[in-house]
């Protein structure tokens, strides 16, 4: 059936292996390391290519092992997962480079990048985990991989946010156990199906269903940042800009929203969620959470601060487009999987640049940073232009089909949604463009020239990301764009 | 009134003492000489379960049993009291 | 006909009990021992009277004696440290905090329960049982030997036996480990006729607990009471000091501790062979190996026990006391 | 004429004569240990595949056969405790190698001692006999107090005295039970326990057994010996305590709940309960604790909670799975709190301390053994892959799929709880802000973390061969003998 049937735990092992190697490097090894990234992250790069284009001819990897009777380890690559691997992998090379450069001189570099390597093979697993029981063993190592790095500058303020962090994404990792138990006590399975396991259940015990679907997405909620379980994203902030970056574009927040998809889509299956009821109720919980989060922002000085309220609202984008309940949306949902993760990761990379390069952590202190850091802050207006949803940016793509899901689905009100949220976005975005680009330097302020330029290493990531926005929206329709792949993949979980 | 029953309410009564003995005594030498009636109270209780009305012997088994624990218990013994005299040495030390 | 006994019974069931009592709730330690080891006597007394004269003399020889013995050396050791040595009586050797009368009293009475429940368990027990009798008298034929106690100890349930001389030898280790170091307590000295007793007992006492260990065979004795026996030679020789531990005595200390586990081991492991299992004795040689393992074993049990009366591992004699921790 | 052999003897005679060896050669102890750990290795794998080719093997010493012989027999959970005992102990004998290297007294008695309760502990894992088994815990107890007191100190052996207290306390309430056991059947083997008509005396024989290895096993509220007597011993010791001494008695219980019938739902509700008190009693002290050991010490006590819990989990209907959860969970615990007090030793020899609230304020970071005590945390609180996750899994399967919630709560509580006071640890390891020198991180790369992290990746690794394990330690259908 497949020449390399091994190939997803390939990929999975990429990044798991080369953790431990980076974790018993040496300090000083600094070239060794970044040699071994950037190696590894090429090799999945490629990898991931293979895994897409024989997934595309039809495919299917499945990879099994027994842990306890009738309960699986399962890994599976089916398009979803090719989605979010993708994802993960271009953005681990592109963000690697960064933390290099970024922490070029900063102490615990060999732990950083053990640590950085297993959050991504914790995505990676996340991803292509073919059940739930999986699911869960992965969506754990991504908590406990990323709390090191989220407390890495080891200050009192950087403990106190790990301390929330772990709370939250620790007892929400309970509750997803609770939750994969009654799925697996209830339904005997807990595979990833598309159209979902649990159509028996629901037909004999919808209130035992409902509870179980309350159990599932507010554990996956946490992670997702869904109201009211957010309150850690903004406070975890304090991480440095690399690992921002990669919780709020790959791995944390995203880990939730994919899990929200896999629980919809395959253990409910779209058509029982819909007639248990509960889907409506989800995606007025992600409208609040949009709106919530919008206007949070607005009102932010901290630069990541209002990056971080940000990401609550966008990523609920993808909530409400699984939640309406119509392909169309569901389209949407997921190229803003990919869409919110490239235009995000663009702009805490260049907010990590302002920081670094000009001291400017600030809103209130961006006075003129376009002129002195012109390339990265073309970035960070692309991406932020792309937020707000200005055509033909990825970001309008994604809310343009969710606009269409929705009148499709009969919610109108989806639109008002969105054109408030952009609203709010503009809000939020416009002032820090008005300021980097229309306003003076502030004569001894950060952005004062003559302070010492960040190298390429910093300067090209953001850019790059940058160009990907334009490209994902501007060829949205060409072949093996986010969009085209998002198309296949819903026409799998509607079963049409 | 047969001497089973005399000898075996005596031994659940030795055992009872002991156990007092053990958890309210507080000297240390004490306790040891409490977990040594427990001891003998179970001794009886097999004793007594190998009696038979003569002129049946009695089973051999829990004899052998009663003499297996009574040198169980002064190997018990004498590692306790072996520390009781190290600890008391060492506070003593301590006190002086 | 029986009255005459069971007021026997009942005077002497009674007597353990209020000794017991006594024992725990003397204020003086020594009168606490010494009722103990009265007690220990009695108990003896009333194994005699069930049948059981192979227990009754390892509860006095073991049970009361070394034990009372060992509990008198260690009241002297903590007199001697806790400088009351001179004075006439020793209310506890323990530092002790106040308990309040109510957690006593709780205890007590949560004590009383458990053995009233026992008292009714028994009471409820099947009066002379099933039990190993058919099953002993069965096999003494094949165990080697005619005394059915030793017949159970050293053949039927010799595993049991072996790993208890193996708790022995545990012992001896861990006081060894525990008690380290100079002693800083003079040994107890004997009087001056008590010394002159002494010397005349030991002869007597070494052809005792020979025969003792000779007759377990077919008669009540063995290994453990006669090895308990010539445990208190130790014990006179050490309080006559007659013998001083020296270091240099260690290493044949050491091979006497393991000799009888050593050998009872080697022996239940040598004889599993031509499709008998470990401890299966051929019964053409079972008496000899029996008595082979049954000498080793109170050799060991005698020099054992006499060490865990000593107490510490003799070092080399030096002033202040090292503790290599 | 040839010396027939079989592994169950070795099993047990291996130790006793490598005790008796390393007692009379204080100075090659150290290799007779090892030596004698390896061959014991050597035979478990021998009568590991005996079982698993033929079943539960039997072994009728002296020929007699129960009940008047003793026999001893090994099946499938026997086994897994003899290779979680040879396995665990050849490590911590690895690791005490190093952390006893200065202390010639304590190496000198430390083999001896430990071989001992090697004997003791397999013998309790092979022995089918109530009376042999009041022995084999003896055994295991003088042993185990040696080790507790082995450094000497007085905390130590005020630790190892009120231990010994408890020990020979719970031992007579054995005996104890043991008799009564002897009034009612006339015979004490297990066979002879198996279908036995409950009656006043069986139940006071089971609450006396029970009771007494409640205690050994320092079973909430009879726990209180537990926590000084594994903080204080040196590190090795505490590792062979918390890690393998406690389950010899847990093994017990296991085995009588297999013979002997539960009288009552009731009374195994109340087992559940002493268990759910001491997850949520060993948790808040364990927050409470000031010391790194005390704190690993007090978590052993919440941890046997849950084993108790699991063992309770489903009730009377459920007990003939509900010892399987039990025994992953014992398996799991053996493995990942040997490794975290060997690393707990390690930290502290490193640091020179083990005051919790100071960690952070050390120059010196062992990160091996940092790594290791965290590794070893993933077990216990029970985070996947570890086995520890996938025992808390089946616990709170069963309990969900019988509808005990309560069961699942506590769990659920215990898990909050254990990540609470392990995250006070682990986070003073991350936490570089109030040291004043500059910091060491690699420092302590020594082969003495060796062993530890071995043990470590052990407990996370040996969860995703659950499902092997589980298949293995079903063999010989111990519970097959009840039905």
């Amino acid at each position: 059936m497949t020449d390399a049937p091994l190939l997803p735990l390939f990929i999975l092992l990429t990044s798991l292996l080369a953790s431990p190697v980076l974790f018993a490097l040496p300090e000083r090894a600094a070239r060794l390391r970044t040699a071994i990234n950037l190696g590894m992250a090429g090799v999945k790069l490629a990898l991931v290519a293979w895994l897409s284009l024989k997934v595309a001819q039809g495919v299917i990897y499945d990879l099994r092992f027994e842990v306890l009777p009738g309960l699986e380890f399962k890994l599976q690559a089916d398009p979803l997962a090719i989605l979010f691997i993708a994802l993960s992998a271009v953005l681990w090379l592109i963000t690697t480079v960064y933390s290099v450069g970024y922490l070029e001189h900063g102490p615990h570099r060999a732990r950083f990048f053990g640590f950085f390597s297993l959050c991504v093979a914790a995505t990676v697993g996340i991803a292509m985990s073919g059940n739930l029981f999986t699911f869960l063993l992965f969506y754990e190592l991504l908590t406990l991989a990323t709390y090191p790095l989220v407390i890495h500058r080891g200050n009192a303020e950087a403990l106190r946010a790990g301390r929330i962090y772990l709370i939250y994404t620790l007892a929400g990792g309970l509750v997803l156990l609770l939750g994969t138990l009654g799925l697996w006590v209830l339904a005997g399975t807990t595979d990833f199906v598309p159209g979902g396991v649990l159509a028996d259940v629901v037909a004999q015990n919808p209130r035992a269903a409902q509870a179980l679907f309350v159990v599932l997405i507010g554990a996956l909620g946490v992670k997702a940042a869904l109201v009211p379980f957010h309150a850690w994203l903004p406070i975890a902030m304090v991480a440095p800009a690399p690992v921002s970056a990669l919780l709020h574009a790959v791995a944390v927040v995203k880990a939730g929203a994919f899990g929200i998809m896999r629980v919809v889509y395959e253990v409910f299956g779209i058509e029982t969620a819909q007639a248990l009821g509960v889907t409506a109720p989800l995606a007025m919980l992600a409208a609040v959470t949009i709106l919530y989060g919008s206007l949070r922002a607005i009102t932010q000085d901290d630069i990541k601060k209002r990056l971080a309220y940000s990401t609550v609202s966008q990523v609920s984008y993808i909530t409400l487009g699984v939640a309406l309940a119509s392909p169309i949306a569901a389209v949407g949902a997921l190229a803003h999987l990919i869409h919110q993760g490239l235009m995000k990761i663009t702009m805490f990379m260049a907010a990590g640049n302002l920081a670094e390069g000009l001291g400017v952590k600030r809103v209130s202190q961006m006075d003129g940073v376009g002129r002195a850091m012109p390339g990265t802050m073309l970035a960070f207006t692309l991406a932020a232009l792309a937020m707000i949803g200005l055509p033909p940016l990825a970001g309008f793509v994604s809310k343009w089909y969710l606009a269409q899901g929705g009148l499709a689905a009969g919610q109108a009100w989806v639109i008002a949604l969105l054109l408030g949220s952009s609203l709010l976005n503009a809000i939020y975005f416009l002032p820090m463009l008005h300021r980097a680009w229309f306003r003076d330097a502030a004569p001894e302020g950060a952005g004062a020239p003559g302070r010492p330029r960040i190298g390429w290493m910093l300067a090209a990531p953001p850019v790059t990301t940058a160009v990907l926005v334009l490209v994902a929206g501007g060829f949205a329709n060409a072949p093996f764009s986010p969009l085209e792949w998002t198309r296949f993949i819903v026409a799998i979980e509607y079963q049409e | 009134m047969t001497p089973d029953l005399i000898y075996g309410l005596c031994g659940v009564a030795v055992f009872g003492i002991g156990l007092v003995g053990a958890l309210c005594a507080q000297d240390r030498l004490r306790r040891v000489l409490a977990l040594k009636l427990c001891s003998v109270g179970a001794g009886f209780l097999l004793v007594v379960g190998a009696w038979r009305t003569p002129p049946a012997t009695p089973d051999p088994v829990p004899h052998a049993l009663v003499i297996t624990g009574i040198v169980v218990m002064v190997s018990a013994t004498a590692v306790a009291l072996a520390l009781i005299r190290r600890l008391q040495s060492l506070e003593a030390d301590d006190e002086r | 006909m029986t009255d005459p006994l069971v007021i026997f019974d009942v005077a002497l069931a009674l007597a353990i009990v209020a000794l017991a009592v006594a024992a725990l709730s003397v204020r003086d330690l020594f009168a606490m021992i010494v009722l103990f080891v009265v007690f220990g006597l009695l108990s003896a007394l009333a194994w005699v009277r069930l049948s059981a004269p192979d227990v009754a003399l390892a509860e006095a020889a073991i049970g009361a004696g070394v034990t009372g013995a060992l509990l008198l050396k260690t009241l002297h050791h903590l007199r001697y440290v806790s400088g009351t040595l001179g004075q006439q009586a020793a209310y506890g050797v323990t530092p002790l905090t106040p308990v309040p009368i109510g957690v006593t009293l709780a205890n007590a009475i949560f004590c009383g329960l458990i053995t009233l429940g026992l008292a009714v368990a028994y009471l409820g027990a099947p009066a002379a049982g099933p039990g190993f009798d058919a099953l002993v008298a069965e096999a003494m034929p094949r165990s080697g030997v005619d005394h059915p106690v030793t017949g159970v100890l050293l053949n039927f349930r010799a595993y049991d036996t072996l790993m208890e001389v193996v708790v022995l030898l545990a012992a001896v280790v861990a006081v060894w480990q525990i008690e380290r170091g100079v002693s800083d307590a003079p040994a107890p000295v004997l009087g001056e006729v008590w010394q002159g007793f002494a010397r005349l007992a030991l002869p007597a006492t070494v052809v005792v607990g020979t025969y003792l260990l000779w007759v377990g065979a077919e008669a009540p004795g063995g290994a453990f009471q006669g090895g308990a026996v010539l445990a208190a030679v130790g014990l006179l020789l050490l309080l006559t000091r007659a013998y001083v531990p020296q270091p240099t005595h260690r290493g044949i200390a050491r091979g006497a501790f393991v000799l009888g586990t050593g050998v009872f081991a080697l022996v239940a492991l040598l004889v599993a062979s031509g499709g008998r299992v470990a401890f299966e004795y051929p019964l053409e040689h079972a008496k000899t190996l029996i008595l082979l393992i049954e000498g080793m074993v109170t050799i060991s049990i005698a020099v054992t026990l006499a060490a865990l009366f000593h107490g510490r591992e003799p070092v080399a004699q030096t002033k202040g006391g090292r503790d290599d921790t | 004429m040839s010396v027939e052999l079989s592994p169950m003897i070795l099993a047990i005679f291996l130790p006793l004569f490598g005790a008796i060896a390393a007692f009379i050669a204080p100075r090659a102890a150290w290799s007779i240990g090892l030596a004698t750990l390896a061959a014991t290795t050597g035979a478990v794998i021998w009568l590991a595949r005996d079982v698993w080719a033929k079943g539960a093997v039997m072994l009728p010493l002296g020929g007699w056969g129960a009940p008047l012989g003793i026999d001893l027999r090994a099946d499938g959970l026997s086994v897994a405790m003899l290779a979680l005992t040879s396995a665990v102990g050849f490590l911590v004998s690895i690791a005490a190698l190093d952390s006893l290297k200065d202390a010639a007294r304590q190496r000198q008695y430390f083999w001896p001692l430990w071989l001992l309760l090697l004997t003791g502990m397999n013998g309790v894992y092979l022995s089918t006999d109530l009376f042999n088994l009041y022995v084999m815990i003896e055994v295991i107890a003088l042993a185990a107090v040696g080790l507790t007191v082995l450094n000497g100190t007085r905390d130590a052996l005020r630790a190892g005295l009120e231990y010994m207290y408890a020990s020979i306390l719970g031992a007579l309430l054995f005996l104890m039970g043991v008799g009564f056991v002897y009034l009612h059947l006339g015979r004490l083997d297990f066979a002879g326990l198996a279908g036995a008509e409950v009656s006043g005396s069986l139940i006071a024989a089971m609450a006396l057994m029970f009771v007494g290895l409640a205690l050994k096993i320092a079973l909430f509220p009879l726990h209180f010996w537990l926590p000084a007597a594994h903080a204080n011993a040196t590190a090795p010791a505490s590792a062979l305590l918390s890690g393998l001494v406690v389950k010899a008695a847990l093994y017990i219980v296991l085995r009588l709940a297999q013979y002997m019938p539960f009288p009552s739902e009731t009374l195994l509700t109340l087992v559940g309960l002493m268990g759910a008190g001491a997850v949520i009693w060993g948790g808040i002290q364990a927050l409470r604790a000031e010391r790194l050991k005390l704190l690993v010490a007090w978590s052993t006590v919440a941890q046997i909670g849950l084993i108790f819990v699991a063992f309770a989990r489903a009730g009377e209907m459920g007990l003939t799975e509900s010892w399987k959860a039990a025994a992953l969970l014992i398996l799991a615990h053996g493995v990942a709190k040997a490794a975290m007090f060997l690393a707990a030793g390690r930290i502290k020899d490193e640091i020179g301390h083990d005051v919790i609230r100071d960690l952070d304020r050390a120059p010196i970071r062992p990160t091996l053994a940092q790594f290791t005590f965290a590794l070893a945390a993933i077990s216990l609180i029970g985070l996947p892959p570890s086995l520890g996750f996938i025992g808390k899994w089946s616990l709170m399967e069963g309990a969900m799929a019988a509808g005990y919630w309560h069961w699942v709560a506590v769990t659920m509580a215990g898990t909050l709880l254990s990540v609470a006071y392990f995250s006070r640890v682990l986070t003073a390891f991350l936490r570089f802000d109030r040291v004043r020198a500059p910091v060491g991180e690699h420092q302590g790369w020594a082969l003495a973390d060796a062993a530890p992290l071995t043990l470590a990746l052990a407990a996370i690794g040996l969860g995703l061969m659950a499902a092997p394990l589980l298949s293995f330690i079903e063999i010989g259908y111990p519970f097959g003998v009840a039905q």
